[in-house]
């Protein structure tokens, strides 16, 4: 019997405009972890062993096995490793509820202006934010000033796609009126 | 019309959904009087001034959040968290 | 005419452009109606209401008069303003409100029958005969009126929404604007600069003048390269802040596209959302004109307009220009003319003390009470004391004072202040929150005044955010004092024009006042001033002075002056950027979507989601012989059908049953590890708010589903129950709606279907779940039923859905079964009498749909005590029950019911039919209604009444589930 | 003064000398039979309607600004019969006719113009609750007609029926709907009422309301004191207050709704039409703005004025619908303050107490009520008994659970 295969969200290839780069992130292990009341520092105590924290608000921690960011009002998402067992915590997989996309460049802070109404200034690597792409939700990690992961429903993949190519073009479009 | 949510800090309104008073926080007992189930459904002050709503960060923490604010000039006074505990 | 030697256009660029369809050169760097003035054209547009001659008024974007339709290549853009609108190679403008053409035009008969168009006289007349007004009156009027024309053809135009945020927003970069955010900038804050043209300094580059020592331009210049040079400014030209909102918000609207040719993608204009700490307004101020008889002909313009067009555009409008102010700002008017060449034959100044200016006559305490020249100013009639006298002249200039410009400041319903030693209104402190309006926005007029005040506001507005201040000296410049003597209108017995672009005279106002409108607020309406596309920048305050004189009140007393967002207009495309076609709402796609796709099937909306309507095979020529092929498929075979859009929450915690308790009317605590129940959850009001299956996958794990529709509600429901009630309950919950593809498997090869795809029997009982291993993927399988057959749905994680969904596809094809899409769905669930929100449409109670025995008796909920009002309850209530046609005639959703031999009105109202389809299985139409009193009916006959589909059939009623009622088919 | 063609011709011909005031500005007596609080339109029309239908004239309109200063003033005037609920159906119905003959009533242009409105619906689901509301209109004595895709392209070429969001799946035209010109009916019913003796006073703001042994009598005012038997608070948008001046805690909300106008266009847009999927409704005034509107802004406010995320909605809508509309620049936006009530209906009832009369709630629906409202708040005022089209309007039936509410969307009161 074979095994069912897995699909990504969009199975695009990356897009390149004004040296700003938009690709398909691979899939990775997303768990949820909500610590049960009271519960957030024994979730950090578990996490340890990863080199990881329960992360504080607009946050994310960042380890050789892993990452951990916070992704709302007493959760955090989990990327990469398998969560500890026997966490005082609802653990749940969302590995695959999620697109992840990832904005690379010098107009990667431009693309987002016009798309989420976050003050990007705030956006400092190693920042969290749960926000929205345009009238989408949004997980959106900051890596580097100029390297963004964007996490969307899996649903609207092909939609935040379609306006973050738009964004960009727009954005390309100007930047040819100056060379 | 930004919103200071206590966890995510100063957000657009838009990533907000608003429900109403914050009457909505004291529900009647389960065996109050009609009485208290209308007043607490659909009688309100409505003051032209300061009041006390409910709003929920839909497009953010997803906490439910008690706002101190003016309903004539728009200013906002306050906003915390309904339920407490962390971020 | 062109001026050598003057303005800033670059005349190693020419470009030509078309107006009317005549070519005319033209420079990189004009506006339109600066090269329509290089060019000698002097007629650009007709008015409103008498279609009277109008030429170019401003320089800016207040502009009443001069707007015309941009043509492109696929598309006009109506009411531009030519003051506006920058010239490039191949722009073709046409002049709009005129027909057959500009300069013959049929409608200026309206001018002739003015006496009989007063002030409001259409709501004296148009009444008689009645049927008149729609048929011949009203679109008489709809013709006359309007100004420019949309094309009628979709904008294809690219647009573009954007957000900006900086601590320190300056609104406007002339002297006060450039040096509040270059002492904000080097103290190091974020600044953003707008200005609404395309290249700052603002009346700097219009006046002349010095700025220590230096000439201004040098000052702007200089200013200029350090801003730019700095990384914490934002340089925005051709931007105008349009709208001051709630918390520091502005709406920003940038030309990007406008004054170019068109380029792919290229916006054509951008509505940039900027979020400050602080602002500063520097918005400047507007010449406001004079009221006098016949004040409207072409070439009556503002005085700084001609300034400006000649140090700006090196061009002027005249050859013998005249002047009427009423203050010394028409000297700087004066002298660049005369500097420049052009003759300046008089100045017609009201006031008796007005200095003398070489070079030119000044007539003191004299006033222009007439003009002549049909298509163009040609003689100016004066009145000195009690003698007149003509002077010829091609341009007269005015200059009535100034207005600051507050309207922003009125946008959160700040009122402006009047100044009685301005003649006019300024900003209220505090109107906006945290803007500080300053220079001549403030009624600082002068140069030397605008810079100090910049300096100050920007220190202010750094104070005020805990920034450190910085070092700016305060540049010497001119700071001559400013001296008016008001005079908004000189008596006429004939028509002065206060509002050019609407045609409102000081006649209208007069006659608003006897007639008893008396306050601004009725007058405006009354009249229509204001209400034209300058929103009355140039003319509220002349219009209210005027009222206030006729009603003998002084201004104050008689009101203020108000103004709403937008500043300038805003087309409705870049505020709606990103709207247009698909972009308004986001699609979500399932993950068979393409495999339904690849099969023919049309995909419908089911909220944001698309979902397969049927599959149509060979030979099938309508969509019911695909559907009644589905139906009998599932009821004979197998069916599969992606069910993945239905919400799914995962409930976690030792007090997840006790919440579930909490939401659901009937209790869920009790249920065993491993089964799934149906339940039923209110709104707080009583009515039904969702229904649908938790299944408990461990002792503290459930999970619930909702209805497609209801998933995001739901979710937020269950947000504020927990954090509002009980929010120290160990209960957690998180949506795997995006997280699980799921697939119901239904009918009666179900069994055989999953036994071959999981290579042993699921061997669930009817409401069971339980963790499967499928292909090596671990999933979950549920027994439940939404068709009434033996059905199943089993859920993997959503990346492997696709393949999961090809193969239960292909099984089911090789056992005589298939797809079915939403059409056989809903026939299925009708024949079983199942409900969507076709049933639970908001009105409904619990009772209504005979589930109240489902209201747990022994426990609260939410909703319940809201759902035992006496209004909620009973034989009046219309109450969900089947029907079947007496005869074999189709029925229709939203038909109403009524007594066998009733009348088909309001009065004898029964019910009306929420769902209806033909069934297949029991070779009938049926419908699911709501009935008063309907359970207590049921073997009754009803009249079935669609007026619009004109359909009234007999129909029995009967228990809403048709097929297998008794349930056999689903437990076997 | 009687208005006429001939009456404009030679008052135009003598230099429109002759215009007398449209009413008089006479200074508050110190009793009247009746009191209405509120100059608005529905205060107006229940002025108009208590001197004209039951012979009430020594009244007094009461109105602490100028008149016609809420709401009438700013709307998107549209006119129509289309509720499908028994207690909305007959009310709105009367209203419709009563706006039909409302030019030859008044004597005065209220420029009322049906047009035609068109609600468009956009999937299988929303073509049968439109059925259902179109076959309650019919029900009514009104008039509906369904339109399949084809023919909505008919009355509307220039929609985006290739591209849209949310394809156009039919619509249900109201031949009978449409527009007037919102200030007018305001002015028109106040001259109406003045000619029949009512006092109009304007600047006049009701400081409080006067009760005796549970009987109102009178209400002081920034003019002084005015006694009365009976008083009536029609002052939507302000209800909340005047009635917590005798002790009410009204069923009420107020929330902003914004709408829009765009610079003058030559005609496009020939009906009004409404959006099913996104709550935007256009049509074009005669002055040749397109004038439009979509949903509240959603939060508590008095502030009548909103903000961006709405302003950006509906154009949004107003694009993905009609792309053409793309290039008319908004002139103006500006925001009326809703009554909104838990249900979406409006209440015209008495009140706990005696003499006391309330006419509120008209969420964003009032312009159109303005007759039939003004027409049952006189009866009730004069008779002491609902109107028969008004029977459901009552204060009490949210305790009771006897719920109007035509959107389904439940109690929240800004939902409607």
């Amino acid at each position: 019997m074979p095994d069912l295969i897995a699909k990504p969200a969009l199975g695009r290839a990356p897009m390149t405009m004004a040296a700003t780069t938009l690709a398909e992130a691979a899939w990775t292990r997303i768990t949820s972890i909500a610590p049960f009341p009271g519960q957030a520092g024994s979730i950090s105590a578990a996490l340890a062993p990863l080199d990881l924290s329960f992360p504080p608000a607009n946050r994310f921690v960042q380890s050789a096995f892993g990452r951990i960011a916070w992704s709302g009002r007493e959760q955090a998402f989990l990327f990469g490793p398998e969560a500890p067992p026997n966490l005082a915590a609802a653990v749940t997989d969302q590995s695959d509820a999620w697109v992840m996309l990832d904005l690379t460049g010098p107009q990667a802070q431009a693309v987002l202006a016009r798309l989420v109404p976050l003050d990007l200034r705030a956006a400092t690597p190693g920042m969290a934010f749960r926000t929205a792409l345009n009238h989408m939700p949004l997980l959106v990690m900051v890596d580097h000033a100029q390297v963004f992961r964007l996490l969307t429903f899996r649903s609207m993949a092909r939609t935040a796609w379609h306006e973050l190519q738009d964004a960009l073009s727009g954005i390309d479009a100007r930047l040819g009126l100056k060379a | 019309m930004r919103l200071n949510c206590p966890h995510c800090g100063p957000r657009d309104r838009r990533e907000f959904y608003y429900y109403g008073s914050a009457d909505y926080l004291n529900r009647p007992a389960a065996d109050a009087a009609l009485q208290a189930w209308d007043d607490y459904l659909h009688n309100r002050d409505n003051p032209a001034g300061v009041t006390q709503d409910l709003w929920y960060h839909e497009q953010g923490c997803t906490a439910w959040l008690k706002v101190k604010r003016n309903t004539v000039t728009h200013e906002i006074l306050s906003v915390e968290p309904v339920a407490g505990g962390a971020a | 005419m062109r001026v050598d030697g003057k303005g800033r256009i670059d005349r190693t660029k020419p470009v030509s452009f078309s107006f009317d369809g005549r070519t005319l050169p033209a420079y990189k760097g004009d506006t339109l109606a600066s090269a329509l003035i290089a060019n000698d054209v002097r007629l650009v547009g007709r008015s409103f209401k008498y279609h009277r001659p109008r030429g170019i008024l401003t320089a800016g974007s207040e502009e009443p008069n001069a707007m015309v339709e941009i043509i492109g290549a696929s598309n006009q853009t109506p009411n531009v303003r030519a003051t506006v609108q920058e010239v490039f190679e191949g722009l073709a403008a046409r002049s709009q409100n005129r027909w057959p053409n500009l300069t013959w035009d049929v409608m200026q008969v309206n001018d002739l029958a003015a006496p009989l168009l007063s002030a409001g006289f259409y709501y004296k007349t148009f009444m008689w005969p009645r049927a008149f007004w729609e048929g011949l009156y009203e679109p008489l009027i709809r013709r006359a009126a309007g100004l420019g024309s949309l094309s009628g053809k979709h904008d294809e135009g690219a647009y573009e929404k954007a957000w900006a945020h900086c601590d320190l927003l300056v609104i406007g970069a002339g002297p006060t604007g450039l040096i509040a955010a270059l002492t904000a900038a080097r103290a190091g804050a974020d600044v953003i600069l707008c200005d609404e043209t395309a290249e700052m300094g603002g009346r700097l580059l219009s006046d002349g003048g010095e700025i220590d020592g230096k000439p201004a331009a040098d000052w702007v210049a200089q200013t200029l390269a350090e801003l730019s040079g700095l990384p914490n400014v934002r340089m925005m030209t051709r931007t105008t802040v349009t709208g001051a909102y709630d918390d520091g918000t502005f709406g920003a609207l940038e030309r990007v596209g406008l004054h170019r040719r068109p380029r792919p993608n290229l916006p054509r204009e951008c509505f940039w959302r900027i979020v400050a700490k602080r602002s500063i307004l520097a918005a400047g101020a507007l010449e406001r004109a004079i009221a006098f008889e016949n004040n409207d002909r072409p070439g009556i313009m503002m005085a700084s307009a001609l300034t400006t067009y000649l140090n700006r555009y090196g061009v002027v409008p005249g050859k013998n220009v005249t002047l009427f102010a009423n203050n010394d700002g028409a000297r700087i008017t004066a002298r660049a003319l005369m500097q420049a060449g052009v003759r300046v034959a008089a100045i017609v100044d009201s006031r008796e003390d007005a200095p003398e200016e070489p070079g030119t006559t000044v007539h003191r305490g004299a006033r222009v009470i007439g003009t002549k020249g049909r298509l163009g100013v040609t003689e100016i009639t004066v009145r000195k004391g009690t003698t007149d006298f003509r002077i010829a002249t091609d341009c007269l200039g005015l200059a009535g004072g100034w207005n600051p410009t507050v309207h922003l400041t009125c946008h959160m319903n700040g009122r402006p202040r009047w100044a009685e030693s301005l003649a006019a209104f300024v900003p209220s402190d505090g109107a906006i929150p945290g803007m500080i309006a300053a220079g001549s926005a403030n009624g600082s007029f002068s140069t030397q005044g605008c810079l100090a005040a910049g300096i100050v506001a920007a220190r202010q507005s750094l104070e005020a955010m805990g920034h450190n201040t910085s070092d700016v000296d305060v540049p010497v410049a001119d700071d001559a004092p400013y001296r008016i003597a008001p005079l908004w209108a000189v008596p006429t017995k004939k028509r002065a024009w206060l509002d050019f672009a609407n045609d409102v005279t000081t006649k209208d106002v007069a006659l608003s006042a006897q007639e008893g409108f008396r306050s601004v607020e009725h007058m405006k309406r009354y009249t229509t001033q204001g209400m034209a596309p300058d929103q009355g920048k140039n003319s509220n305050v002349a219009a209210l002075a005027v009222l206030a004189d006729v009603t003998g009140r002084a201004i104050p007393e008689t009101g203020t002056t108000t103004f709403r967002p937008p500043f300038t207009p805003v087309s409705i495309a870049s505020m709606g950027a990103g709207g247009r076609a698909d972009g308004f709402a986001p699609q979500r796609f399932l993950t068979s979507d393409q495999a339904s796709r690849d099969r023919g099937a049309p995909m419908i909306e089911a909220g944001l989601w698309y979902r397969p309507s049927y599959f149509p095979k060979p030979g099938e020529a309508t969509w019911r012989e695909a559907c009644d092929r589905e139906v009998r498929m599932v009821r004979g075979a197998v069916g599969v059908a992606d069910v993945s859009t239905l919400g799914k929450i995962d409930l976690q915690g030792r007090d997840a049953g006790r919440f579930l308790d909490f939401i659901y009317t009937n209790t869920f605590s009790t249920l065993p590890v491993g089964r799934v129940r149906y339940g039923l959850m209110l709104r707080e009001d009583g009515h039904v708010l969702d229904d649908g299956t938790t299944a408990r996958l461990a002792e503290d794990h459930w999970l619930m589903t909702t209805t497609t529709a209801a998933a995001g509600l739901v979710m937020r429901h269950l947000e504020f129950v927990h954090q509002v009630f009980c929010a120290d309950w160990d209960v957690r919950f998180i949506s795997v709606t995006e997280q699980w593809a799921q697939f119901a498997v239904a009918g009666p090869q179900s069994r055989a279907l999953l036994t071959s795809a999981l290579g042993k029997a699921p061997g669930l009982p009817f409401m069971g779940v339980t963790p499967v291993t499928i292909q090596g993927v671990q999933g979950r399988l549920f027994r439940i039923s939404f068709s009434g057959e033996e059905g199943y749905e089993i859920a993997v994680p959503t990346r492997f859905g696709e393949a999961l969904f090809r193969d239960l596809t292909a099984r089911a094809e090789t056992m005589g079964g298939g797809l079915y899409g939403m059409e056989a769905l809903n026939v299925l669930r009708i024949e079983k009498g199942f409900i969507t929100h076709a049933e639970i449409h908001g009105r409904t109670t619990a009772f209504d749909i005979g589930m109240e025995k489902m209201v747990s008796a022994k426990k609260e909920c939410i909703g319940k005590a809201a759902a035992a009002r006496p209004g909620m309850v009973g034989p009046e209530r219309d109450q969900l029950v089947g029907l079947k046609p007496l005869t074999d005639t189709p029925i229709s959703a939203g038909a109403h019911l009524f007594a066998q031999s009733a009348v088909a009105n309001r009065e004898n109202d029964q019910g009306y039919v929420t769902s209806v389809c033909w069934s297949p299985t029991l070779s009938s139409s049926l419908g699911l209604a709501f009935l008063k009193n309907g359970r207590a009916r049921h073997g009754e006959t009803v009249r079935l009444v669609d007026h619009l589909r004109k359909i009234d059939v007999l129909c029995t009623v009967t228990d809403p589930v048709f097929h297998d009622p008794a349930g056999e088919k689903l437990r076997a | 003064m009687r208005y006429s063609g001939l009456k404009v011709i030679t008052e135009g011909l003598f230099g429109n000398k002759g215009w007398r005031p449209a009413w008089r500005d006479p200074a508050p007596k110190a009793e009247y039979d009746a009191i209405i609080i509120g100059g608005g339109g529905h205060g107006l029309s229940t002025a108009y309607y208590l001197a004209k239908n039951h012979g009430m004239t020594n009244i007094a309109v009461l109105e602490k600004g100028y008149l016609g200063s809420g709401n009438i003033g700013r709307n998107t005037t549209i006119v129509r019969a289309n509720y499908f609920l028994p207690g909305n159906s007959e009310f709105y119905s009367h209203s419709l006719k009563l706006w039909e003959g409302l030019e030859g009533e008044l004597n005065y242009n209220v420029m009322h113009s049906q047009r035609g409105l068109i609600n468009l619906f956009h999937s299988d689901g929303q073509r049968d609750a439109f059925v259902r509301r179109g076959n309650s209109m019919i029900n009514q004595g009104d008039d509906a007609i369904l339109l399949d895709r084809e023919g909505v392209r008919e009355h509307l070429p220039y929609l985006d029926f290739d591209n849209t969001r949310f394809p156009i799946y039919g619509g249900l035209l109201h031949p009978r709907g449409g527009t007037a010109r919102h200030d007018a009916v305001a002015w028109g019913y106040a001259r109406g009422a003045d000619k029949r003796g009512v006092d109009l006073i304007q600047n006049c703001e009701v400081t409080g309301i006067d009760v005796e042994n549970g009987r109102v009598i009178g209400v002081q005012t920034t003019r002084g004191a005015i006694r009365a038997k009976k008083v009536g608070i029609v002052v939507a948008g302000r209800s909340s207050q005047v009635a917590a001046m005798a002790g009410m805690r009204l069923p009420i909300e107020s929330h902003i709704l914004q709408a829009f106008v765009t610079e003058g266009l030559k005609p496009v847009i020939n009906h009004v039409v409404s959006f099913g999927m996104g709550h935007f409704y256009i049509s074009q005034s005669d002055k040749g703005g397109l004038v439009f509107g979509g949903d509240l802004d959603f939060y508590a406010s008095y502030a009548a004025r909103g903000n961006l995320p709405m302003v950006e909605h509906v154009m949004e809508a107003g694009m993905t619908l009609m792309p053409m509309i793309g290039r008319a620049k908004v002139l103006r936006s500006w925001g009326g303050i809703m009554d909104m009530s838990p249900d979406g209906s409006p209440i015209i009832d008495k009140t706990h107490i005696d003499g006391l009369f309330i006419d509120c709630g008209w969420n964003y629906g009032g312009f159109k009520a303005v007759p039939a409202s003004g027409w049952c708040m006189a009866h009730l005022m004069a008779t002491g008994e609902s109107h028969a089209v008004a029977r459901r309007f009552k204060l009490n039936r949210f305790a009771t659970g006897h719920i109007l509410d035509e959107e389904g969307t439940g109690s929240q009161h800004n939902l409607h």
